[in-house]
């Protein structure tokens, strides 16, 4: 695993919002991961984590506040505008709210067409066979060309932006909740085209979503974030078996399983309170103030990143040092 | 909050330098000058009012001079009424130009929220009509048609109000009702889209939910919503009012300061002009803050602190 | 709408049987698939101006005022042609006469057709009013399109300005506005726009500041789409609805303001009059009794008022996106 | 046998609007019994909100057909007068969204009060008293500091605690729960899911749970309706809707979902997209998405099968014909 | 079709607002004024001035919202009599020196203020002085012109011990003129030539702001003024003809909008009003409206340093399109006389005759004539088309009536198209004056009854002229006029100068000015000037 080629690097990414004179959001908080190619990474984690605002200051919406983007070993945000032009033919986004992210004035056809003729891709006779063969491949018909937006349902708008996003034929795609606001039986579908596209040509993903099941689903691997932090990051299978951070723990234990026996039987870490401010962020961990196991230090100290098993990585301060080997077992018992 | 207000008031003071600013040069461009007498006057007496007024000085000086005398409070004398200072006019005037749009406001402010509110209600009933009819009517009858109307329908043929003037409570009932149409139409029209709108918000179900009687649901949760985007227009309501003052007062011969603004415009009366102007422009501007006040008490969600967005 | 109308005669309810058993036997066989009857779109194909306009097409009272507005531009172009009368000429020997098979609205106190110089009067009336307004958008429109989509410092400096406009008494300027430049028309129109824009500016600020931050705006950036072009494209388009609206309402308005320059002395020059400054001609007509001299502009403006104020009223029902989910 | 509450019979609604008039419900029977959960599943659009809404009558739309019976009033057709004496005080509700649900101009301790003086004749202070109490049960710290705050002081999950709150101030016999935790995060989801167990275990409330989400379902619900295209197309209690589904889109929706507790596994998505409910499909619904449909199914809306007593489905695949026709199975 | 009843609705609102005010009102005319007079107990007259006086300063209100209160708080050497000759007033009597430039006036002895001072001739040289003192700036200074040493002090070359106004004692006066002026008398009887109270004056310089502190000595005093609102004026008890007085107490409102003003009237609250204009000819029909000579005329000047107008012909021919009686009776629509010279009605000629009607009717509507010199002018400056001419007027409903009807006028009888444009007053003032209007509106109102006050306005250098026309000859025979002692010999100068100012035709009259009002039945005596002043000493109420 460790000799794939890494696609994304993101190093110690921050971005804080200025909210007035003094007041500073760190919607994201020194993030680091790498994204290998042709994988799925998926970013997990509750409203207001920070996790939209990663995808967003990684694809240079938001200019980043400190720390570095790599795609293929070149600074995103060190790109000229030309560059940054070039760029946008590899790297491409789909978005979360099917119906705000399509232009309601125009047309599928030239919704579609958008990224192409940024790049003066598929001009003249080529166009429109691309918009129909793009149509085809997300499962919509080709005569759905000429119809706008709001005749369509969520699901299908959300194939009309993949479609869009796959115009230019990207590298990578960042996938910004793609599925969240459709229907649990429309999920499915777009959850499958997307890992079928992905098969057949290689796609990296960024999958940000906050419904674990479905980003355990479809990624190889997953990180976990809380408050403008990655607290948590593995594969996705041992996510779900050894999940190691107190806070990965709760949110496997709060999702709901749809059968009753199962439900019946499990036993939940209902986590206390709220997510703070990300504003006023606690001291230390930023999850101790929720956190059922939580110690003096955690208070004074910010956990750092251990890699606890192979490619297992956890910001928990159980899992550094002496001490914390000792109470890892009654953890993992949990 | 007290550093909210202290922020906002420098910044009052900046507009209003500015408007000053504005108003000054404005002022000196246009042609015309306050000696214009039907005969000329003599060249030593041109040079004495001149004087007098300061009026022979570069324009930049006597732009400093009026900058720092209206620091002072001094507003400097009228050209046209020999002396009489414009503190002299304003403090006369204003308290019945103040009176007059207050009362115009107050009738404005609560007819129409009850016309609107009606027209809400009963949303394309037969009282919504009428409502919405009262309110084209108010929004396209020009206020001087509907001052000469009333005069001659309620003073003159029925003999049921004064004329004209302004002595009585009496007296300010035509001028109120005149000066008020206009504003009521309007805050009718917003009262109502914006209390339909209100009524399809989810708390509104919710109190309904909670098995509220529809009076209650509208006068404890739609009408403090509804009125927000009204309170917001209170403000330039407030300067459609000042402005259709000017023609009210005149027909209805009332003193306040409107007669003084258009004649001293018309008689190149700088120190008017500029005393005016200052002072409409201040209540303006102080207003406008009043109603963001206003705004953030009714609306818990606003901080007047932070800044808007 | 053939497609609906079909639906309504065949109610669902008819097909409901009373027991399993009265199915036909031969039903009983797998359906056969078309292809994608699955991804179907069933609603007819219409762009946003065609499904507005179905919507605007079915509010009785916003058709009433277009339709209003329609005859009354139609009289406008159409009115001096027929009359009988020309509204410059003076028959001081038919001064102030009440309306008649001769002078359809009567004649005004020097003797002209006042039919004829009521729709001559709704030529410069409208002209004003829509060149107003049209100047309103073109700077409003840019004006507030910038400040709204640069926002941060830029958009703050030019709300400030905005502010000052707005504490600058209005009479003051136009009156210095027509003392500098002089009567006539395109004073006028320009001292209703002088402080008119900011009123658009804002709207179209406000929607700016909104649609900006939709995803497909942020869409357009991350596909390295022109700022030029996401203006064009994005924002434009989808504040159009909203500064119709407006329109709507700036127009009259602008009418309306042209009937008060009138009365402070400061309209349009004769012979040709405005409705505003017959009304202001007419309004001795309360006294006289010559009721036609002040009932036919002063009815036109309410009128016109009127129909743009429940025509926008119905654009905006209908071009409200919110409906449209 | 647990005595029913609610019944609803041949519910229509239907909304007016531009476009032609919107069929949202048609036809819908269900019943509610004492101390029980009954969840009403369906993804969005398919009536299961304007039927919640319908309860009470409050929905937007026009109650063409039906009826809803609740100790022996019809809500359907009681005087709005006598409606108003249920609403809130017998049958409370719950929305989907806590943020715009709440009055954000009013404090949350007179939206609180309001309900319970409108339904009882406690005085102001003895409503506060019931206030605060109610704050505690739904485990909001410093209930009386927090009364005088505003919704917009509150986050998410606050705000559907004191919706919840809200609901019990009167005791009421039917609380309607529509979506109450679609908008939360998962982890305070599951705080709520607990409250509601925790209320129903106290006061024994009967509770309609509106939810587009099955584990939802499966942790709370006695017995499930699942809505398609405005009507109930089939209920039972969780064993037989999770174990033993026969509806094919019940079938359908249990398989398109990921479940965390399960290895890989392919998801078998529902094809298309629910019928325009403008001009619904005069056969069954979901003919046009259903992997075994037949030509009957175009042509009639099946009648409802009774698998037992409490066990119901609308399928053509209940007939005895059906068993002989052979599908083709999708690769 | 609901809908369509809000549009039904409208329209008949409309209708019925608009419908039926204006059906009723012209029944209702002047309603019984139930107060004041018939109550017997007080006679209180009811009169609107407009406007806020400018100043109660004699030498600063020079205009008629001051005068018409001024004249009855205050009272000169000599007052306007119901005939309007001068008669005796503080000035019991005077003498004249025989080369007619001394003027000794005697005060009466009973001629005391309202607040019981005696009236002395040091009140009167004191203010005639301060008048002239051009640090007093005011805009009557040049009535005082004739007085000598007065032009020098105003004019800031002169001092005022220099000034020939000198008291003798305290009630005699002496006035020494430049040159004879049989019109001085007449002059003195305006406002600006008022005693003032010095023993006040020195006490407080802003005596006249309020009524308070008003000091006056004419038949009324000032009870109350609100400004901008109204004034009360009362009986003055000291004034010496106290006996003459009627009425108890005058209310003046100060309403500025004509049709507010005529429907004050109407509802009673005022005793006169002025005639809106639209409704002269339906009021004069009913017999309502009274009318009393003024001393001005309307009239248009032609600019002769501006093409076409720099041709006499042309002129002419402009001048001859107008037909005054028509636009009197059509457009104007009231009882003023049509204006065929300058010189209005009223004014004295040698003899006592009236100037008018000694002189001669220039300027008749020949519309063939204009042609035919339209024709010959443009010969003459070699025009195949004649330059756009601008007629130019200050915006006003009437002038704009007038300005629609010459310009029909001119189009029928000349074939020009004339462009109409309006200033505002003060811009339109200040242009006519710097010749940059074409054709533009004037007025000329007379300050004091005599035909040279009106004529003088055309000699070359007079700041009344704005026509850049000139003549030596006219020139000469006004100055001669001024000087001559001679009153028919004077009276000849000027109707020769006015021969050729009709001859060469730089202006062309319009009307004479009058004044026309509605007053109710019961009020007598009420006078108003020819020169522009009211007077209330002899008003009644019956």
């Amino acid at each position: 695993m460790g000799q794939r080629e890494k696609l994304v690097e993101v190093k110690h990414l921050k971005k804080h919002f200025t909210m007035g004179k003094r007041s500073v959001l760190k919607a994201v908080d020194d993030v680091s991961f790498d994204i290998y190619k042709g994988e799925t990474f998926g970013l997990v984690g509750e409203s207001g984590c920070g996790k939209s605002t990663t995808g967003r200051t990684m694809i240079r919406l938001y200019d980043r506040t400190a720390g570095q983007v790599l795609f293929n070993g070149q600074d995103i945000h060190q790109l000229n505008a030309k560059e940054q032009i070039a760029l946008t033919k590899n790297v491409q986004m789909v978005f979360q709210d099917p119906y705000a992210s399509l232009n309601p004035r125009s047309t599928v056809a030239e919704i579609i067409a958008e990224p192409m003729d940024v790049h003066g891709l598929y001009t003249g006779k080529k166009r429109k066979p691309r918009i129909q063969e793009l149509l085809e491949i997300v499962g919509l018909n080709r005569d759905h060309a000429n119809r706008f937006p709001h005749e369509f349902s969520g699901g299908q708008r959300q194939r009309i932006g993949i479609a869009r996003a796959l115009s230019v034929d990207p590298d990578f795609i960042i996938a910004d909740e793609p599925i969240s606001a459709l229907d649990v039986s429309v999920q499915a579908q777009v959850v499958n085209l997307m890992k079928q596209l992905q098969e057949e040509r290689g796609l990296t993903y960024l999958f940000i979503a906050h419904d674990l099941s479905m980003v355990k689903h479809i990624s190889d691997r997953i990180g976990v974030m809380y408050l403008g932090n990655i607290v948590e990051l593995t594969s996705s299978a041992s996510l779900y078996q050894k999940p190691l951070h107190p806070y990965t723990q709760a949110l496997l234990s709060a999702i709901p399983i749809p059968d009753p026996d199962i439900e019946d039987k499990r036993e939940r870490i209902i986590l206390k309170g709220e997510l703070p401010s990300p504003v006023n962020p606690p001291s230390g961990c930023v999850f101790r103030t929720r956190c059922p196991v939580a110690m003096a230090i955690c208070a004074s100290v910010k956990p750092s990143w251990t890699e606890v098993d192979d490619q297992h990585y956890v910001a928990c301060h159980i899992f550094e040092g002496q001490q914390a080997k000792k109470t890892k077992e009654k953890i993992e018992q949990l | 909050m007290v550093k909210y207000i202290l922020r906002r008031f420098v910044a009052m003071i900046v507009t209003l330098w500015l408007i000053v600013t504005l108003t000054f040069f404005l002022m000196h461009l246009a042609p015309g000058s306050p000696f214009n007498q039907e005969r000329n006057t003599s060249a030593s007496v041109q040079e004495n009012l001149m004087e007098h007024y300061q009026l022979n000085k570069p324009i930049a000086i006597q732009y400093v001079h009026y900058l720092n005398n209206i620091l002072h409070f001094d507003f400097g004398e009228s050209i046209t009424l020999p002396g009489q200072t414009v503190n002299d006019l304003l403090s006369r005037g204003f308290p019945v130009s103040f009176e007059l749009g207050m009362l115009a406001l107050l009738v404005a402010v609560i007819s129409g929220i009850i016309l609107g509110v009606l027209a809400a209600l009963k949303h394309n009933g037969i009282i919504d009509y009428i409502a919405m009819t009262i309110a084209v009517i108010g929004i396209s009858v020009p206020n001087f048609i509907m001052a000469t109307l009333l005069i001659q329908e309620l003073a003159v043929n029925w003999a049921i109000f004064p004329t004209a003037t302004w002595a009585t409570p009496m007296h300010a009932v035509l001028p109120t009702v005149a000066l008020a149409t206009g504003p009521m139409a309007i805050i009718a029209r917003l009262t109502r889209s914006s209390m339909l709108e209100v009524l399809t918000q989810d708390y509104i179900r919710t109190a309904k939910a909670k098995g509220l009687s529809p009076i209650k649901i509208i006068v404890k949760h739609a009408l403090r919503n509804a009125l927000l985007p009204v309170v917001t227009l209170l403000g330039t309501l407030t300067a459609g009012i000042l402005t259709g003052s000017f023609v009210i007062e005149k027909i209805f011969a009332i003193p306040g300061m409107g007669k003084y603004f258009v004649d001293s415009i018309n008689s190149r009366d700088y120190f008017v002009i500029m005393g005016t102007t200052v002072f409409y422009s201040g209540f303006l501007i102080i207003m406008l803050f009043l109603v963001d006040i206003a705004y953030g008490v009714l609306d818990p969600r606003i901080k007047l602190h932070k800044k808007e967005g | 709408m053939g497609l609906r109308e079909k639906n309504d005669l065949m109610s669902d309810e008819g097909h409901t049987l009373t027991s399993l058993s009265e199915a036909p036997d031969h039903l009983f066989v797998a359906k056969k698939r078309m292809g994608k009857e699955a991804e179907a779109v069933v609603r007819p194909s219409l762009t946003y101006w065609q499904d507005a306009w179905n919507r605007l097409r079915k509010n009785k009272l916003a058709m009433t005022g277009l339709v209003v507005l329609i005859i009354l531009i139609l009289l406008a172009i159409f009115g001096p042609i027929i009359s009988l009368h020309s509204a410059t000429k003076q028959v001081f020997t038919d001064q102030n006469l009440p309306p008649s098979k001769t002078y359809w609205f009567g004649t005004d106190a020097l003797g002209r057709d006042m039919f004829a110089r009521t729709w001559y009067g709704a030529r410069i009336s409208l002209f004003v009013g829509f060149m107003a307004a049209f100047i309103d958008l073109f700077i409003g429109v840019i004006y507030g399109g910038i400040s709204g989509y640069k926002g941060g410092k830029v958009d703050s400096v030019m709300m400030r300005i905005v502010e000052i406009l707005y504490g600058l008494p209005y009479l003051l300027m136009v009156i210095l506005l027509l003392v500098v430049m002089g009567p006539g028309l395109s004073t006028i129109i320009l001292a209703l726009t002088v402080t008119g824009w900011v009123g658009m500016a804002r709207i179209v600020r406000g929607q700016v500041l909104q649609i900006k931050n939709y995803e497909f705006v942020l869409a357009s950036k991350t596909f390295g789409t022109k700022t030029m072009k996401i203006i064009r494209k994005n924002l434009l388009p989808n504040t159009m609805g909203t500064i119709i609206v407006q329109m709507t309402l700036t127009i009259p308005s602008a009418i309306f303001s042209e009937a008060f320059l009138s009365f402070l002395g400061l309209g349009i020059q004769p012979p040709y009059a405005s409705w505003g400054m017959m009304a202001n001609d007419g309004l001795s007509a309360i006294l006289t009794g010559f009721w036609w001299e002040l009932f036919f502009p002063a009815f036109f403006i309410s009128l016109t008022m009127y129909a743009f104020n429940v025509l926008g009223d119905g654009l905006q029902d209908a071009l409200d996106p919110k409906l449209r989910r | 046998m647990v005595e029913t509450i609610l019944e609803v019979n041949d519910l229509h609604v239907s909304f007016p609007t531009y476009g032609g008039t919107v069929k949202a419900v048609r036809g819908v029977n269900f019943t509610l019994k004492k101390g029980e959960t009954l969840a009403i599943v369906g993804e969005s659009g398919c009536g299961k909100t304007v039927t919640s809404e319908s309860i009470m009558r409050l929905t937007t739309g026009d109650i063409v057909k039906g009826a809803i019976l609740f100790n022996g009033h019809d809500l359907a057709t009681l005087p709005e007068k006598e409606l108003r004496k249920i609403r809130g005080s017998d049958i409370s509700m719950i929305f989907q969204d806590p943020m715009t649900s709440l009055n954000p101009t009013i404090t949350i301790g007179s939206q609180l009060i309001e309900g319970i003086t409108q339904h009882t004749h406690k005085s102001k202070s003895e409503a506060k008293e019931v206030a605060l109490e109610m704050l505690d049960l739904v485990g909001i710290a410093n209930p009386s500091e927090r009364l005088k705050q505003y919704p917009h002081q509150f986050s998410g999950g606050m705000r559907q605690r004191i919706m919840i709150a809200m609901s019990l101030v009167c005791n009421p016999s039917v609380l309607i729960a529509d979506e109450p935790t679609t908008a939360l995060d998962v982890t305070i989801q599951a705080q709520i899911l607990e409250l509601f167990k925790k209320i129903q275990k106290e006061t024994g409330v009967s509770i309609i749970l509106i939810t587009h989400d099955l584990g939802v379902v499966a942790q709370v619900a006695d017995r499930i309706a699942i809505m398609y295209a405005g009507k109930v197309v089939e209920i039972g209690n969780r064993q037989e809707i999770f174990y033993r589904p026969q509806h094919p889109y019940t079938r359908g929706l249990l398989r398109s979902v990921p479940r965390i507790d399960k290895e890989e596994e392919a998801l078998i998505p529902i094809p298309g997209t629910p019928p325009d409910l403008f001009s619904p499909p005069k056969g069954c619904p979901f003919m046009a998405r259903c992997d075994q449909a037949m030509e009957v199914c175009d042509h009639y809306y099946p009648l409802t099968s009774h698998i037992n007593d409490h066990h119901k489905v609308d399928c053509w695949l209940q007939d005895e014909r059906a068993k002989k026709v052979t599908f083709a199975t999708k690769g | 079709m609901k809908k369509y009843l809000f549009l039904v609705v409208t329209i008949v609102l409309s209708l019925a607002i608009v419908g039926c005010s204006t059906k009723q009102s012209s029944t209702s005319g002047s309603s019984s004024g139930s107060d004041g007079a018939s109550s017997g107990s007080k006679k209180v007259l009811h009169l609107n001035n407009g406007n806020e006086p400018t100043s109660f300063d004699p030498a600063q209100g020079f205009d008629a919202v001051s005068w018409n209160a001024l004249n009855n708080l205050m009272e000169g050497l000599v007052r306007l009599g119901k005939d309007n000759n001068p008669e005796p007033a503080m000035a019991e009597k005077w003498d004249i020196s025989d080369d007619g430039k001394t003027y000794t006036f005697h005060i009466r002895s009973n001629a005391k203020w309202s607040n019981g001072d005696d009236v002395t001739a040091g009140d009167f040289e004191y203010a005639w002085k301060r008048m002239l003192d051009p640090k007093t700036a005011s805009p009557a200074a040049f009535l005082g012109n004739s007085i000598a040493g007065a032009e020098a002090y105003n004019s800031g070359k002169g001092s005022a011990d220099d000034v020939k106004v000198k008291a003798n004692d305290d009630k005699t006066l002496e006035v020494t003129l430049a040159n004879p002026d049989a019109a001085f008398l007449n002059i003195i009887t305006n406002p600006c030539f008022f005693p003032i109270d010095k023993k006040v004056a020195d006490k407080d310089a802003n005596w006249f702001k309020e009524a308070k502190t008003f000091v006056g000595n004419g038949p009324f005093t000032l009870k109350d003024w609100q400004h901008n609102s109204k004034m009360v004026m009362e009986k003055n008890k000291n004034y010496w003809d106290a006996d003459t007085v009627k009425l108890d107490e005058v209310d003046w409102a100060m309403v500025n909008d004509s049709n507010t003003e005529y429907q004050m009237f109407q509802s009673g609250d005022l005793d006169q009003a002025d005639v809106p204009a639209d409704l002269s000819a339906q009021l004069v029909k009913q017999g309502k409206v009274t009318v009393s000579p003024e001393a001005g005329i309307e009239f248009y000047r032609f600019n002769t340093k501006m093409e076409p107008f720099q041709n006499e012909k042309i002129r002419k021919a402009f001048a001859l399109a107008v037909d005054q009686e028509e636009l009197v009776k059509y457009v104007i629509k009231s009882q003023e006389k049509p204006a065929h010279a300058f010189v209005s009605p009223g004014l004295p000629d040698a003899d006592g005759k009236d100037f008018r009607a000694q002189g001669k009717d220039y300027n008749k509507y020949d519309a063939n004539e204009a042609k035919k010199l339209l024709k010959e002018g443009m010969a003459e400056e070699g025009y195949k088309t004649l330059p756009q001419v601008t007629l130019t007027y200050n915006t006003d409903d009437t002038n704009k009536k007038v300005a629609e009807a010459l310009q029909q006028k001119f189009k029928e009888v000349l074939g020009v198209n004339v462009k109409l444009a309006n200033m505002e007053w003060n811009v339109f003032s200040d242009q006519q004056k710097a010749l940059k209007l074409q054709f533009s509106r004037s007025s000329f109102i007379n300050d004091y009854a005599d035909p040279l006050n009106s004529l003088i306005s055309f000699t070359t250098d007079s700041s009344m002229n704005r026509t850049g026309w000139s003549n030596k000859k006219y020139d000469q025979l006004i100055d001669q006029a001024g000087k001559e002692t001679d009153e028919a010999k004077r009276s000849q100068d000027l109707h020769q100068a006015e021969d050729i100012l009709f001859d060469e035709a730089p202006i062309v009259p319009i009307k004479y000015y009058d004044y026309e009002y509605l007053q109710k039945d019961n009020v007598k005596d009420v006078i108003r000037h020819p020169v522009g002043y009211l007077d209330l000493k002899w008003a009644d109420i019956k």
